[in-house]
């Protein structure tokens, strides 16, 4: 097994809704993330999926520090980065980038690309003369897929398109030999026929580099093509996590399983087999006690999905799965309930 | 070698960036409009002396802006009218201080009174135009046969006046609409009649009370009101419309003139107002009578009325009718020998004219004679003149008046000598008998005065005649000296006017009036105004000129200092949040809602015109907009992935502000730096029109200001205009431009 | 609901902080302003000390600054305005005759400014690009940049002087001439009112004119920000009627600001309103506070100020409250 | 029976820059109780081709040639202006809005009006064009939500008060709320996530099932047209590059860029394969590319494809392309 680069461990992020001066009752609490575990080796790309809202995204920005946990721990090179303060974590800084949805929003739109790739290397002191940093940035560029790169140094944003300005935000990301990328939806806001170059760009990067990436997602496809292991994210908890074709062939969690049913497929021919689910995605603000995914699991048990919270246990190699009840659910001795009338509340 | 191609480098992708946006603002043609607007104003407040013909202080000369000015009205049922007219004052003592003659009042005795408004508006300091058409008509009491204003008192432009007036057995007090709201009826027929009220402004000591006794036989009555203009805090009050008393005085003998009312309100003990006198002529013995007035200070100050006990007149002295030669006499006539400087230790004199030619003073505290000289003897031409009377002037000079024949002398007597100056230039003869009392002309320091003959005269105060006018028709009633249009900014005047034989009201200006502001064009000093003048002639076009200049600092200045600090603290606030956030939001949010212009006016006057001041006023008023937005903005720009980029780069807080954040507000900053100029040019002129200018900055609103002050509005479009104009188009042009980058950087997103 | 209940009672704590922050600035704003009363006082030569002591006394101005402080604050906030200087009124009394007559003035002009301003935007914004939509805007952003007292002066010129269609001056006047009668001092009611509406028309259309291009501008943009909302499409691609889909959808939505901002200029208008009452002589009380501040009249500088700001505060409150019951959206923020 | 027939239409935005030739020539076919799945990218034009049937074009926009039948009615010739400019409030258009084509929008993009509840707007569409009451039509929503699967105490909630599924099933209500013979889908799913997406496209197969309804569904996402539609047209750069039967077009694609789209989709079935990108971005409409609109992308671009447009032909019965070498490259299947 490759090294592990990044060990995060029982990971919370909570937020609290303010209530305004005249409440006087305990504040809302969001859990965006409550208790997620991971490794990342060297050389591997995790794809970390889910719907809306189920804390994938605050996972990656606590990995790359842009925020603080609530509690856990992400470990890097043996130290605790979410305790890193000072030297330690400009040399943090140095080790680990983003790459963003949106290259229009991730691009200060009053830098040059010049000046947008230059930035990481002013603030971590890397590259001694201006010609240095030039040619670095160049390289990036090119290495990015943006030949040649003396053109796109000059350029503002805005005067680029969409998948250029991805590539930038890649070239950005790699100028300064991360350890690490944390790639947060790098494709959903581009057009379906500029989407495969990015992603086998980073493919491409990933191999030449060994580089490790966290990739974030909420299309199973991408997270398939992109990844060796997926993590599946349901309201702030992992419920299932191994190898991706282990995941897309076997999934083993009802909301998986729902999940992957539902995903569409450009294939006309295709019988669609639905594995049905109950309901929306309830609020975030203040969950019952019991399994995340309870109020909505067609095999759901009175007693214990909404009493114990499931912990990730290991199926099968690799392969771990939150849920009570995963074996006799396959084993077919739990029954789904018939989908009742669709109630939704939100 | 490195530093200079990084150099060039980011020069370029400036240059670059400014083309750009320059291509986008291009197409906006508002934009253009503005931009070429605003360069307009620069090269004029830039090149300022070589446009302009003089300098800004630069004033036109006299020759080109004094005239005489004569109002010649005709008058409805002409032959009615039999008195001379009344002015109608307004005395403001506060600060800006004026007297002016605000109407012209005509009156007779079947009961109709006309009153003319002169000038168009109460803020004017000189009389523009007598007001023709429709004249007020007011009715009075029929058999009034005399009608006298006695003091007014002006709350907010309006009138106050209170109005005396007696037949020949009754007697009123009319309020400012002329109606009798006090009747007095007197148990006899009016003989003889003096009255006292006091000119605040001349007199501000005394300008407390109204006295106003009748005779008749042996009995006389005085009425004494409280008529109090000023208050503690030399703030004008109205006047008590109850007398206080009416004090009867019942003399042994016959009065047979009319009594000299003293009233000292300087000379107060214990809540007394003391030495105060009424004189009364009998045949027999000239008599004073004392009387005192108990005073509630604290009652007066808040101005309700005052419960004053005035005591039962007491007889102070009597003298009778011998000088120190022996020789009894009759009183022709008396007066105060007193002046300004009038006071509890200063023994004025009690000043009498007698039939045998003589003058004759006494102490006013004890009657005792202080001298005695004839009139005649002192300067041997004038012995064949007969004394008729002895008229109060300033100084504590007495103004003399015999008769020989259809001749009149006038003459200036010393009080202390009673003699004609013996220079012999202190007195001379008129055509005809004098008809009405001399008038002193502070503004021209010339006595008015007329005869029968139908003259006026001007006198200079040693009695040399300075001007006669033959007033056209002839005059119907004796001139009346109107009054004052005094202030502290505009030059002085002082009307007289009278009732011609033809029934037109006459009215003149003693010194000739300032027709300035002059209208356009070329005038006797060779100077051409190209715009004209304003009323103290300075040019026009220089000020409209000079004046760019001071609202291109105080915009830009403004503008440039709020949209600074509203763009610190929005900064500080977006991007730091947390208490620092809550507190600046706070104090925005009362700056949002303080009532700005009031605010600043409070604040203006407290700082001092200055214009220093007045940017410092706009721009601590106006940041709390900007703020607001740039708060947003940074708010909005936090959340943007490329802030996040940064961090994880490793930018420091510091950098993430001024690096990526700061640039991105600035185009912002600058949009509304733009508005902000707009909004303070035309913050500047309101407070410069509202009279917290800098007196000594040319600004487009202090033209305003003086236009509105000097009372031109209505009859000066030249100097009206032009300030107005370059105002609204400085404050469009910014305006413009700023909606034009506004599109630049907020382009609106087109349907689809 | 509660959120509604529960923004309404945080705006009106937060509106009842700013007015009290705001008296007491304008104590200290006073107290900068010199002379104050009592060197006037001091330098009157009429009184003796006995009288200066005992007008001190009654007026307050030998306590110590903070006590005075508390003393001033607590009077204002339970708008015992004391008595004018200059007035010797009670000073109460001068507001209840002048603010109706101001808000009658800046009401009556801020209302037909954005009548107008709603039409008007709505419909340049329909039809943009036009002849119409160009020249208005022009028009209106000239007004807009345009001094009030300027266009005040000439309108008084124009159509005051020159005309004779509107009186030069006041607010009433029971001289002037209605229907064929003198007004007179004890007018009947119809007839008095004639005379206000008469006295109060020319300043009314100088401040419409000069605030309706702000309201255009303003409606114009709300509008062209709303039609570019994808529930204009709907509402069309629904096979509404075009006044539907302009009256019911677009401009009832672009309104929000209109609204927020009607409430908020009315206030504002009447703070500047120092600026129109002094040129029409308008008794107000703008004009009030002005000559107040010409004549050191100080409760009264302070009862107009505080009057003002109270006026600003309220209607910013009325406002916010306005803003959040039509838009449904601000409720749950 | 053909109930919609589009023919060469062509379209053009005036823009400061030029003309952005959105649509060019295109031609479509639908019967009733057809599905047509309109795939572009963005900017490909195939919005402004579904917005030119319910005539919703923005004021820039211009007819430039071509023609729609609508149930054997030529919309153009009605609304059509001189100018080239649709009359968007023309009252026959209006009327045949929403009652016989309504359009389903992506409601997380406002297509609701947020200041009026979701229940009322509904109404209103039933309002428009049915002469009932109130309270009849409110009726006809509680069915409608019942259908949908809506609770009915949410009709009278507001916009934002609904989940984003929800709103998107109301919309679908609206749609369908006067049994409308065709319905537009624009982009129906795209703001959702995937489970709700499913369901929601299952339900307007089900709907469509039940009402016969035919529909054009405009998305960027060629796997849920695979999942709801029949029929297929590709656009890019403003022209249709190929379309016909849904199965054809995906197993026998006979245009490269469909090839390329479909090379470049990331799917969960079958082998994990390299997915392909077309190299180079899409042209910018106002001066598009000479000939062949695809061929600065094209891997099989020839000197022609520089000069020629390709004309559409028929590859197949009922599959129709345009590309030169259709022939060559994709006959051979």
């Amino acid at each position: 097994m490759a090294e592990v680069i990044l060990k995060v461990e029982n990971l919370k992020k909570y937020y609290e809704l303010s209530r305004g001066l005249l409440s006087f009752k305990k504040p809302d609490v969001v859990k965006a993330v409550d208790g997620v575990s991971f490794d990342l080796h060297e050389g591997e790309i995790i794809g970390l999926v889910g719907e809306t809202g189920c804390g994938k995204t605050t996972t990656g920005r606590v990995v790359v520090k842009l925020e603080n946990p609530t509690a856990g721990s992400v470990i890097f090179k043996g130290q605790d980065i979410t305790k890193l303060e000072g030297d330690a974590l400009r040399e943090f800084r140095r080790s680990v980038q983003m790459i963003f949805q949106d290259p229009f929003e991730s691009l200060n739109p009053r830098f040059t690309i010049f000046k947008t790739l230059i930035e990481p290397l002013i603030v971590n002191g890397i590259g001694e003369t201006y010609e240095e940093r030039v040619d670095l940035a160049v390289k990036a560029l090119e290495e990015a897929g943006l030949k040649p790169g003396e053109e796109y140094l000059d350029r503002y944003p805005h005067e680029i398109s969409g998948g250029q300005r991805q590539r930038v935000a890649i070239a950005r990301a790699l100028i300064i030999n991360p350890k690490f990328i944390v790639a947060d939806e790098p494709v959903s806001m581009l057009d379906v026929s500029i989407r495969a170059g990015v992603l086998n760009l980073m493919l491409d990067l990933k191999e030449k580099y060994n580089l490790p990436i966290i990739f974030i997602t909420h299309d199973i496809a991408v997270a398939r093509y992109m990844s060796d292991r997926i993590l599946v994210m349901y309201l702030g908890k992992v419920v299932e996590e191994g190898p991706t074709e282990s995941i897309i062939f076997d999934p083993l969690h009802p909301y998986t399983r729902a999940l992957l049913s539902a995903v569409p497929v450009p294939d006309p021919e295709r019988k669609h087999e639905r594995i049905p689910i109950k309901g929306d995605i309830p609020s975030p603000i203040n969950l019952p006690p019991g399994c995340r995914f309870a109020s909505r699991c067609v095999y759901f048990q009175k007693g214990v999905c909404d009493v114990k919270d499931p912990e990730l246990r290991e199926i099968k190699k690799g392969h771990f799965v939150a849920c009570h009840f995963v074996e006799k659910i396959l084993s077919g001795e739990i029954k789904a309930t018939r989908e009742e009338k669709t109630k939704h509340e939100s | 070698m490195a530093q200079s191609k990084k150099w060039k480098e980011s020069r370029r992708a400036f240059r670059r960036s400014l083309k750009n946006g320059w291509q986008t603002y291009k197409r906006s043609k508002i934009g253009l409009v503005g931009l070429g607007i605003i360069i307009m104003f620069v090269v004029m407040a830039v090149f300022a002396p070589f446009i302009t013909p003089y300098t800004p202080y630069y004033t036109a000369p006299s020759v080109d802006i004094i005239r005489g000015d004569i109002y010649n009205i005709t008058l409805q049922n002409s032959a009615s009218w039999i008195y001379a007219p009344v002015g109608i004052m307004n005395y403001v003592t506060a600060p800006g201080a004026n007297i002016n003659l605000t109407s012209v009042l005509i009156y007779n005795d079947i009961g109709q009174v006309q009153i003319f408004p002169v000038g168009y508006n109460y803020t004017s300091q000189k009389i523009l135009k007598i007001y023709l058409k429709s004249p007020t008509n007011y009715s009075i009491p029929k058999g009034i046969t005399s009608l006298y204003e006695t003091g007014t008192y002006m709350a907010s432009f309006m009138n106050a006046n209170t109005f005396i007036a007696n037949s020949s057995r009754n007697f009123y007090i009319l309020d400012s609409n002329l109606k009798v709201y006090r009747n007095f009826s007197l148990p006899f027929t009016i003989q003889e009649k003096s009255i006292f009220y006091n000119n605040p402004f001349i007199m501000p000591s005394v300008g407390q009370y109204s006295l106003i006794s009748f005779s008749h036989g042996n009995e006389t009555i005085l009425y004494i009101f409280y008529n109090r203009q000023l208050n503690y805090f030399g703030m004008p009050q109205p006047i008590h419309k109850i007398p206080l008393a009416k004090l009867y005085i019942n003399t042994s003998e016959r009065v047979i003139n009319s009594p000299l009312i003293y009233l000292n309100p300087n000379d107060v003990s214990n809540g007394y107002l003391n030495t105060s006198q009424i004189i009364i002529p009998t045949n027999n013995s000239l008599v004073s009578y004392g009387f005192n007035i108990k005073m509630d200070p604290g009652y007066e100050a808040l101005g309700f009325n005052v419960p004053q006990v005035v005591s039962e007149p007491y007889v102070k002295w009597i003298v009778n009718y011998t000088d120190d030669h022996g020789q009894s006499y009759l009183p022709l006539s008396i007066t105060y020998g007193y002046d300004w400087g009038d006071s509890p230790g200063i023994q004025s004199t009690v000043v009498v004219g007698t039939n045998t030619n003589e003058i004759i003073g006494y102490s006013r505290a004890d009657g005792k004679m202080v001298y005695d000289k004839y009139f005649v003897v002192s300067n041997p031409s004038l012995k064949d003149y007969k004394l008729q009377a002895l008229y109060p002037t300033n100084g504590g000079i007495i103004f003399a008046y015999a008769t020989l024949g259809d001749r009149s002398l006038v003459a200036l007597i010393n009080p202390s000598k009673g003699t004609v100056q013996s220079n012999g230039t202190f007195y001379n003869v008129l055509e005809g008998a004098l008809n009405s009392i001399p008038t002193y002309d502070v503004g021209s320091s010339r006595y008015i005065t007329s005869t029968t003959a139908g003259d006026v005269y001007l006198l200079q105060p040693n009695m040399v005649i300075n001007q006669t006018f033959s007033i056209i028709g002839g005059m119907k009633t004796p001139i009346n000296g109107l009054g004052n249009i005094l202030s502290y900014t505009a030059q002085m005047g002082y009307y007289y006017g009278t009732i011609t034989n033809s029934g037109q009201l006459y009215m003149q200006e003693t010194i000739g009036t300032n027709i300035a502001p002059l209208p356009p064009g070329k005038y006797p000093s060779e100077n051409t105004y190209i715009l004209g003048t304003d009323a103290y002639g300075r040019d026009i076009w220089t000020w409209l000129v000079y004046g760019s200049r001071a609202e291109l600092v105080v915009g830009i200045v403004a503008a440039l200092s709020s949209v600074l600090l509203g763009t610190f603290l929005g900064l500080i606030s977006g991007f730091y949040g947390g208490w620092v956030d809550s507190l600046i939001m706070r104090i925005t949010d009362i700056f949002l809602s303080l009532p700005g212009l009031v605010i600043m006016l409070i604040l203006a006057a407290s700082l001092g015109p200055n214009i220093w001041n007045i940017i410092f006023v706009i721009a601590i008023l106006s940041w709390s907009g900007i703020t607001r937005i740039i708060r947003a903005q940074v708010l909005s720009l936090k959340t943007r992935a490329f802030i996040d980029a940064a961090r994880i780069s490793g930018a420091s807080k510091y950098r993430l502000m001024m690096v990526h954040i700061f640039p991105n507000v600035l185009p912002l900053t600058f949009l509304y730096m733009s508005f902000g100029v707009s909004g303070a040019i035309i913050t500047e002129a309101s407070l410069a029109f509202l009279g917290m200018g800098d007196p000594h900055a040319v600004t487009w609103g202090m033209m305003l200001q003086y236009l509105w002050t000097t009372g031109h509005v209505l009859d000066a479009p030249w100097w009206l205009l032009p300030p107005g104009i370059t105002i609204t188009l400085l404050s469009l042009a910014f305006y413009l431009v700023g909606r034009a980058f506004d599109e630049v950087i907020n382009p609106r997103l087109r349907r689809r | 609901m509660a959120g509604l209940a529960r923004y309404y009672i945080i705006r009106t704590l937060e509106s009842l902080v700013t007015y009290v922050i705001i008296v007491a600035v304008v104590f200290w704003l006073l107290y900068l302003y010199q002379p104050n009363p009592l060197i006037l006082l001091n330098l009157n030569p009429q009184l003796t000390p006995s009288q200066k002591e005992y007008l001190a006394n009654l007026f307050g101005f030998n306590k110590p600054l903070w006590e005075r402080f508390f003393i001033y604050m607590w009077d204002m906030l339970t708008f015992n305005f004391g008595i004018s200087y200059y007035y010797v009124q009670p000073v109460r009394d001068l507001l209840i005759q002048r603010v109706p007559r101001t808000l009658l003035l800046f009401g009556g002009a801020t209302i037909i400014a954005y009548l107008i301003g709603y039409f008007v935007g709505t419909v340049i914004a329909w039809k943009r690009g036009g002849v119409l939509d160009g020249s208005n805007v022009v028009i209106g952003l000239v007004f807009y940049n345009m001094p009030v007292y300027w266009l005040g002066m000439i309108f008084i010129f124009l159509f005051a002087f020159q005309l004779h269609l509107f009186p030069l001056a006041n607010f009433y006047d029971p001289t002037d001439k209605i229907l064929g009668t003198v007004v007179g001092n004890n007018p009947p009611l119809g007839i008095y009112l004639l005379d206000v509406l008469w006295h109060t028309a020319l300043p009314m259309i100088v401040l419409t004119l000069i605030s309706f291009a702000g309201t255009v501008l303003l409606m114009r943009t709300s509008m062209l920000d709303v039609l570019g909302e994808n529930y204009i499409d709907t509402a069309i691609a629904k096979g509404l009627k075009e006044k539907d889909v302009v009256f019911k959808h677009a401009a009832r939505n672009a309104l929000l600001p209109l609204v927020t901002s009607f409430v908020i200029s009315m206030a504002f208008a009447i703070g500047g309103g120092v600026l129109t009452e002094t040129v029409f002589s308008y008794q107000g009380v703008g004009l009030l506070f002005i000559q107040a501040l010409g004549l050191l009249d100080y409760p009264v500088v302070e009862a107009t100020t505080i009057i003002i700001a109270l006026l600003v505060i309220i209607f910013n409150w009325i406002a916010d409250l306005i803003y959040a019951y039509l838009d449904p959206r601000v409720r749950v923020a | 029976m053909v109930l919609l027939s589009v023919q060469d239409l062509t379209i053009h935005y005036k823009v400061s820059s030029g003309w952005v030739k959105a649509v060019e020539n295109a031609s479509i076919d639908l019967d009733s109780g057809e599905t047509l799945g309109l795939v572009g990218e963005s900017g490909s034009g195939k919005t402004t081709l579904a917005y030119a049937i319910t005539q919703l074009l923005p004021k820039n926009a211009y007819v430039k040639g071509g023609r729609i039948f609508f149930q054997g009615k030529d919309l153009l010739k009605i609304s059509l202006k001189e100018d080239g400019t649709l009359d968007i409030f023309n009252e026959e258009i209006r009327k045949i809005r929403w009652k016989e084509i309504s359009m389903i929008f992506q409601a997380a993009l406002n297509a609701f009006n947020p200041v009026y509840t979701v229940g009322d707007q509904i109404v209103e569409a039933i309002m428009a064009h049915k002469d009932i009451e109130y309270e009849q039509a409110r009726k006809e929503v509680e069915k409608l939500y019942e259908f949908i699967g809506i609770p009915k105490d949410r009709i009278d909630n507001y916009p934002h008060e609904y989940s984003g599924g929800m709103k998107q099933r109301a919309m679908i209500a609206m749609a369908l709320a006067l049994r409308p013979k065709l319905v537009l889908a624009d982009e129906p799913t795209t703001a959702l996530d995937v489970i709700t997406q499913d369901r929601i496209l299952l339900e307007i197969q089900k709907l469509q099932k039940e009402t016969g309804i035919s529909m054009i569904l405009i998305t960027h996402d060629v796997s849920v047209v695979a999942e709801i539609s029949n029929k297929v047209a590709v656009m890019y750069a403003g022209k249709i590059v190929e379309k016909g039967g849904t199965v054809e077009v995906f197993k026998h694609y006979a245009h490269p860029y469909t090839e390329g789209l479909m090379a470049s989709f990331p799917t969960i079935v079958g082998e994990k394969r390299r997915l392909a990108s077309i190299p180079g971005s899409p042209p910018d409409l106002v001066n598009p590319p000479k000939g062949c609109r695809f061929h600065p992308r094209c891997p099989y671009a020839k000197d022609i494809c520089m000069e020629q447009e390709p004309p559409m032909i028929e590859i197949s019965p009922g599959h129709f392309t345009a590309c030169h070498f259709a022939k060559e490259l994709y006959g051979g299947k």
